[in-house]
């Protein structure tokens, strides 16, 4: 186990052959496609909002390239993942649909995560394995422990095959910067160190938790420097850049996979607007900070990467551009023509319960 | 004479309870530059500085648990959970730490501490920036719970809870931050910590409720009396704990009939022990059945609206309650 | 049939489940070698190995969670919390996680788990070791909280805990771990969680009780019976919730008066439900006060030892409180 | 703020002077004293107990040293000091007296700490600054935490001279190393480096938690190694020698009294006998293991140095032994025959709020 955060740029030189090398161009297109999927109904949430038509929306714009690199890193819909409200770009690549995203943010009946019962990005798809999430956060830590503690249970218990791709193999969790300054945390990471569980922390720091900078949140310069005090590797990682996401991210599940333990992926990265639909930032940062992370954004740099290499070419951004219009729109459509979930099986004290099987 | 909003009464009484006292301080998270984010302490970081209006790291046990470190040490700290559905990562500093204390050190410790947190639904907020947690805290001994309907409360009941020697939660009806407006006198003034109050008295029945559901009361009251000529008294229970047991029975040995009204769940929620005490010591003046108007036992209040609407007492609710109650 | 211990039928019933369903494991402080500090996992780690008997780090809300994880991802946890009075760190994990999963994942993600924590006074805990915690999760949707006062019942309810969907909160009387003896089968059997069981028939008052209380309520009945022939029913309220409201107000319908009886502090202790359910519901056959006997609103149980039994309610403290209302 | 914990005997040779060095023989008598003291009250405890004359006893056995150790590093009786249960001999050493402590264990009427209404071990003396403890682990951490931003609040705010002696300059608190696995402690650390406070945590690290080896409470050889996730300073120290302990803490002391920031004190030392007399140890460790550490029992080794130096001769080592058996006879005999607290002040609902003044 290592003293201090490995940074993911050093680390590289190191490696003989970058794990994202081997991504096909297919992939990398396919990446590229749900991040701009991504953009494009965040940002449609956004004007829905402005528009009056739905009471809330919070954002992952920004946040698209670590969270993609991390659903392609993992066997995607099969590997727990227990992800928080930021993660809308991550939960597409794994199987959420616009669809289901817009009926979350009219909150009408057939929504996915919950039947409208949450507010929306609270994500939850048992078919892909995406646990439910709660507002409280990180309290998916700890559970998402609990979810590898499980792997490794049922592997020593010779319940499930190690090298069976068709289940669950590690658990993965992610959360704010800030949201690293709650006991849940601690004790969640405390876990995965103790019982060496395949299990995999992203900690998506965008150097604030709202209006609070991270020099108030902790008094350390990275959170992966805290990975330590668990014996968990800690990984550093520009989070704005996709490649070098997939390429600290495939090293956090090689570990899980082989049974090596636990790691922390912290990615850089930055959160371009508001906190959320009810936020406005200007009280606590300046325009000019912004405007300087947006000419990082993860979006235009990938594309560029992708057009260099000849990968991408202008028609086939501008078909993604309009099937992403074309999705988006109909999602919108569906969801606002959808019904809203009927009253009473939602207020009905028995629905709270499982039904109990009578053996 | 000024008529305010509700959350600008919580603003106020911050503001001169800083000035007054250089012992009192806040902290929570998003208090400073962003001034709360429901505003409660909107222009306050820039009038007394970082060193008093303290962004916290993410983390709310420790929010409260600095409160009662700092509070010992003889300070008077004002702790904002930024929702009260936060508030249970922080339930053991507040149980089993703030509440007993000054009892367990026999006298010599004592926590003077406030909490203060939004709470209650009908803003689609969802199952978590919805929930009623008062009666959880109503059980503690050694905590006072205050939950003001009105301006006035609370303006009056915070700066008691700044000025009182021991931990006070206050909850703040968020619905209700601009809907409910109110006039407040322009001199310091404080409110009791303790009391119960009759903000509306009548002979039929009385309606027990606090927070939003105390100002939904007021509206259905007037309903019902114009439209079925039922009288209402309505008692607003702004400290629920500790309980002004004579406060509740007095009413009730008027009236004979009680109707409780809150929006947290029914079960074991604040109307049960309310019940309690009438069905106790109130038994030789009933006069009907004791009846609760509360939310649904479902675990909160759901996003989807008309889900949510439908899960909210409103006055309208209130209203036929009483009619149903006062035709017993 | 054998007569065992209250904390043998608990044993036993984790025993067997865990031989029966590979799927359990426990976790908790010290369940491990040490066999749990009241010995309830004694043996098992001998039995079934570290793997399935964990000794945790020492952090109760990672008990709690991790129990979530596992169950979520198909595991049956039984997770031990050491002493009720530790279970508050806990709260957020079991409040507004385990309590809220299924229903907030519209039924996808079940939380079939299983926490078990010793509660109750009179054995000189102290403020800390002595919590009756009951009634705080008695207000929250989505779990089910279970005490039982027989060996009985321990072991048969322990055994629906484990196999039942939801989360179950399974408090322990400790101070009758090893004071309250039965008759258990020897065969594999279960006793369902929902109804509470009338434990004796009786005509005059009817007392409700669980835990501890339900075992001293039964000796209060036989004193009252033979030394002033009152007739008493007693309703052991074994599943606190999800409210058996039938079962509950089956007895009052033919008595008319009740007694509630609980050690936890009085005000917003469970027999406020009991008696608000009563008082709505039952009102019509009311003949007397509803009454409660519990503990006063004192932050715990002290331990100096002649407070502390003047703390705790006891068989003749109950007989007298009903002597009382059967005067009434 | 240095990335690894600081081991005190690498620390020590760098240091011109040793802080114990400057110690006066009368104070280093007095320390011995203390530490004798609370053995020799810590162990009529254990007799009572055993012959069923109070219900409950928690020891601090073989922690002196480094609990001795703390009191006359810091302002004794001025600094706050939040402690937990083993520390009967911090406690003595700062003014609780074995009276104070008989009338603990027999919950007999004008106990110091709580009029008997807590269970024995858990300290508190408003006259010495001693803060109340509870029972569950760790919560004392955060609030230790408060009262140091107390002290640094009231330094800013220029109601507190920072050279005034008169005042507490420092919050300490202590745990065992177990309780670390708390989310509390996560927290309380955090905000002690965030803020940079007159704070120090010593963890008195014992290798148990009742049953539970550290191994299996954490995945770090030391609990020191945590203190970097908090920008805290973290040292290790010989918790068995006192003079070392004194050193350790007495530059954390310095730290705190010049607003150089916190400090986690993580002390090296074994719980000769079980957790407390409710249980019992041999489930969970060998009698050799017990017998190896009691061979470096903090008193016999600091006899042996004080001897050495010819600072403690026979016959003062007998009037101590004497004194304290006398001081141990005397309290049992005062607490047997004190009565217990009247019951109604400790059942009135009223007496569980601070009354409120009417101004
Ligand atoms: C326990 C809890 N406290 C407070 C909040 C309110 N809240 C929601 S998000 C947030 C900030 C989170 O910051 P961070 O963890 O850095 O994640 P980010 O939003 O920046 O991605 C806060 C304070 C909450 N959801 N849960
Ligand atoms: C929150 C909480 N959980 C459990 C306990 C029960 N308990 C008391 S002491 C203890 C072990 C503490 O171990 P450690 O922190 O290493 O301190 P030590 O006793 O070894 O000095 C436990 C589990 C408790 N007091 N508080
Ligand atoms: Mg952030
Ligand atoms: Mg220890």
């Amino acid at each position: 186990m290592s003293d201090k955060a490995l940074d993911m740029t050093t680390y590289r030189e190191e490696m003989d052959e970058r794990p994202s090398d081997k991504l096909s161009p297919q992939t990398l297109l396919e990446m590229f496609w749900y991040m701009l999927l991504s953009r494009r109904l965040d940002e449609r949430s956004w004007i829905l909002h402005r528009q009056g038509r739905i009471p809330f929306h919070i954002s992952g714009m920004g946040h698209e390239a670590c969270q993609v690199a991390t659903a392609f890193a993992i066997n995607r819909g099969i590997d727990y993942v227990h992800p928080y409200y930021r993660d809308l770009a991550m939960c597409l690549a794994i199987g959420i649909t616009p669809r289901d995203f817009m009926l979350s943010l009219f909150g009408k009946a057939g929504e996915i995560s919950s039947g409208a019962r949450q507010m929306p990005s609270h994500f939850s798809s048992r078919k892909h394995n995406i646990l439910s999430m709660s507002s409280p956060v990180a309290t998916q830590v700890p559970q998402a422990a609990g979810l590898a503690f499980a792997i490794k249970y049922r592997l020593k218990m010779g319940l499930q095959d190690p090298n069976d791709t068709a289940q669950p193999r590690l658990a993965i969790t992610s959360l704010g910067e800030g949201s690293t300054s709650q006991g849940e945390w601690h004790e969640g990471m405390n876990w995965a160190g103790v019982h060496k569980l395949p299990f995999i922390c992203l900690v998506e720091n965008n150097i604030y938790a709202i209006s609070v900078p991270v020099d108030q949140q902790m008094a350390v310069r990275n959170v992966a420097d805290r990975a330590a005090a668990y014996g968990v590797e800690g990984v550093i990682v520009d989070g704005n850049d996709v490649l070098a996401s997939y390429d600290a991210m495939a090293y956090a599940v090689q570990r899980a996979y082989s049974g090596e333990g636990p790691t922390l992926v912290e990615a850089k990265t930055y959160r371009p607007v508001p906190h959320s639909s009810d936020d406005d930032d200007r009280s606590y940062r300046t325009r000019e900070e912004v405007e300087q992370w947006k000419r990082k954004d993860p979006i235009q740099r990938f594309q560029a990467v992708l057009q260099e290499r000849g990968i991408l070419t202008q028609e086939q951004l501008d078909e993604y551009e309009s099937r992403a219009r074309q999705m988006v729109d109909e999602a919108q459509k569906f969801a606002e023509d959808a019904p809203y979930p009927e009253i009473e099986p939602n207020l009905d004290p028995n629905s709270v319960y499982a039904p109990v099987e009578v053996d | 004479m000024r008529n305010i909003t509700l959350i600008d009464a919580v603003r106020e009484a911050m503001d001169e309870e800083l000035a007054r006292d250089q012992r009192v301080f806040i902290t929570g998270e998003d208090v400073g530059r962003r001034g709360g984010v429901f505003r409660a302490t909107m222009g306050l970081y820039e009038k007394y500085g970082p060193d008093r209006i303290v962004d916290s790291p993410l983390a709310e046990l420790s929010i409260v648990a600095i409160g009662i470190g700092a509070a010992m040490a003889g300070l008077r700290p004002i702790c904002e959970i930024q929702f009260a559905d936060f508030i249970h990562p922080a339930m053991n500093q507040i149980m089993n730490e703030a509440a007993k204390m000054y009892y367990r050190s026999n006298g010599a410790w004592p926590v003077p501490m406030t909490i203060r947190a939004p709470y209650g639904g009908g803003i689609s907020g969802g199952l978590y920036h919805s929930q009623s947690v008062e009666a959880l805290f109503a059980h503690i001994p050694g905590l006072k719970v205050v939950i003001p309907s009105t301006p006035y409360d609370a303006k009056g009941l915070l700066k008691s809870a700044v000025r009182d020697p021991n931990p006070v939660l206050f909850f703040e009806p968020k619905k209700g931050y601009r809907a409910i407006k109110g006039d407040i006198p322009d001199d310091d003034y404080t409110v009791p910590i303790g009391p119960v109050n009759v903000t509306k008295v009548g002979t039929d029945l009385t309606v027990y409720a606090y927070g939003m559901m105390a100002y939904y009361t007021l509206q259905a009251a007037q309903i019902v009396e114009q439209q079925d000529g039922i009288s209402v008294e309505v008692v607003d229970v702004r400290t629920l704990l500790p309980v002004d047991r004579t406060g509740i029975l007095t009413s009730f040995k008027k009236t004979g009939k009680a109707l409780i009204v809150y929006e947290d769940n029914l079960t074991m929620g604040y109307g049960a022990e309310i019940a309690a005490i009438l069905a106790s010591d109130g038994f030789e003046y009933m006069d009907g059945p004791i009846r609760r108007l509360a939310g649904p036992d479902v675990p909160g209040v759901p996003y989807s609206h008309p889900v949510q609407e439908a899960f909210m007492p409103s006055p309208q609710k209130i209203a036929d309650a009483i009619r149903d109650l006062a035709a017993y």
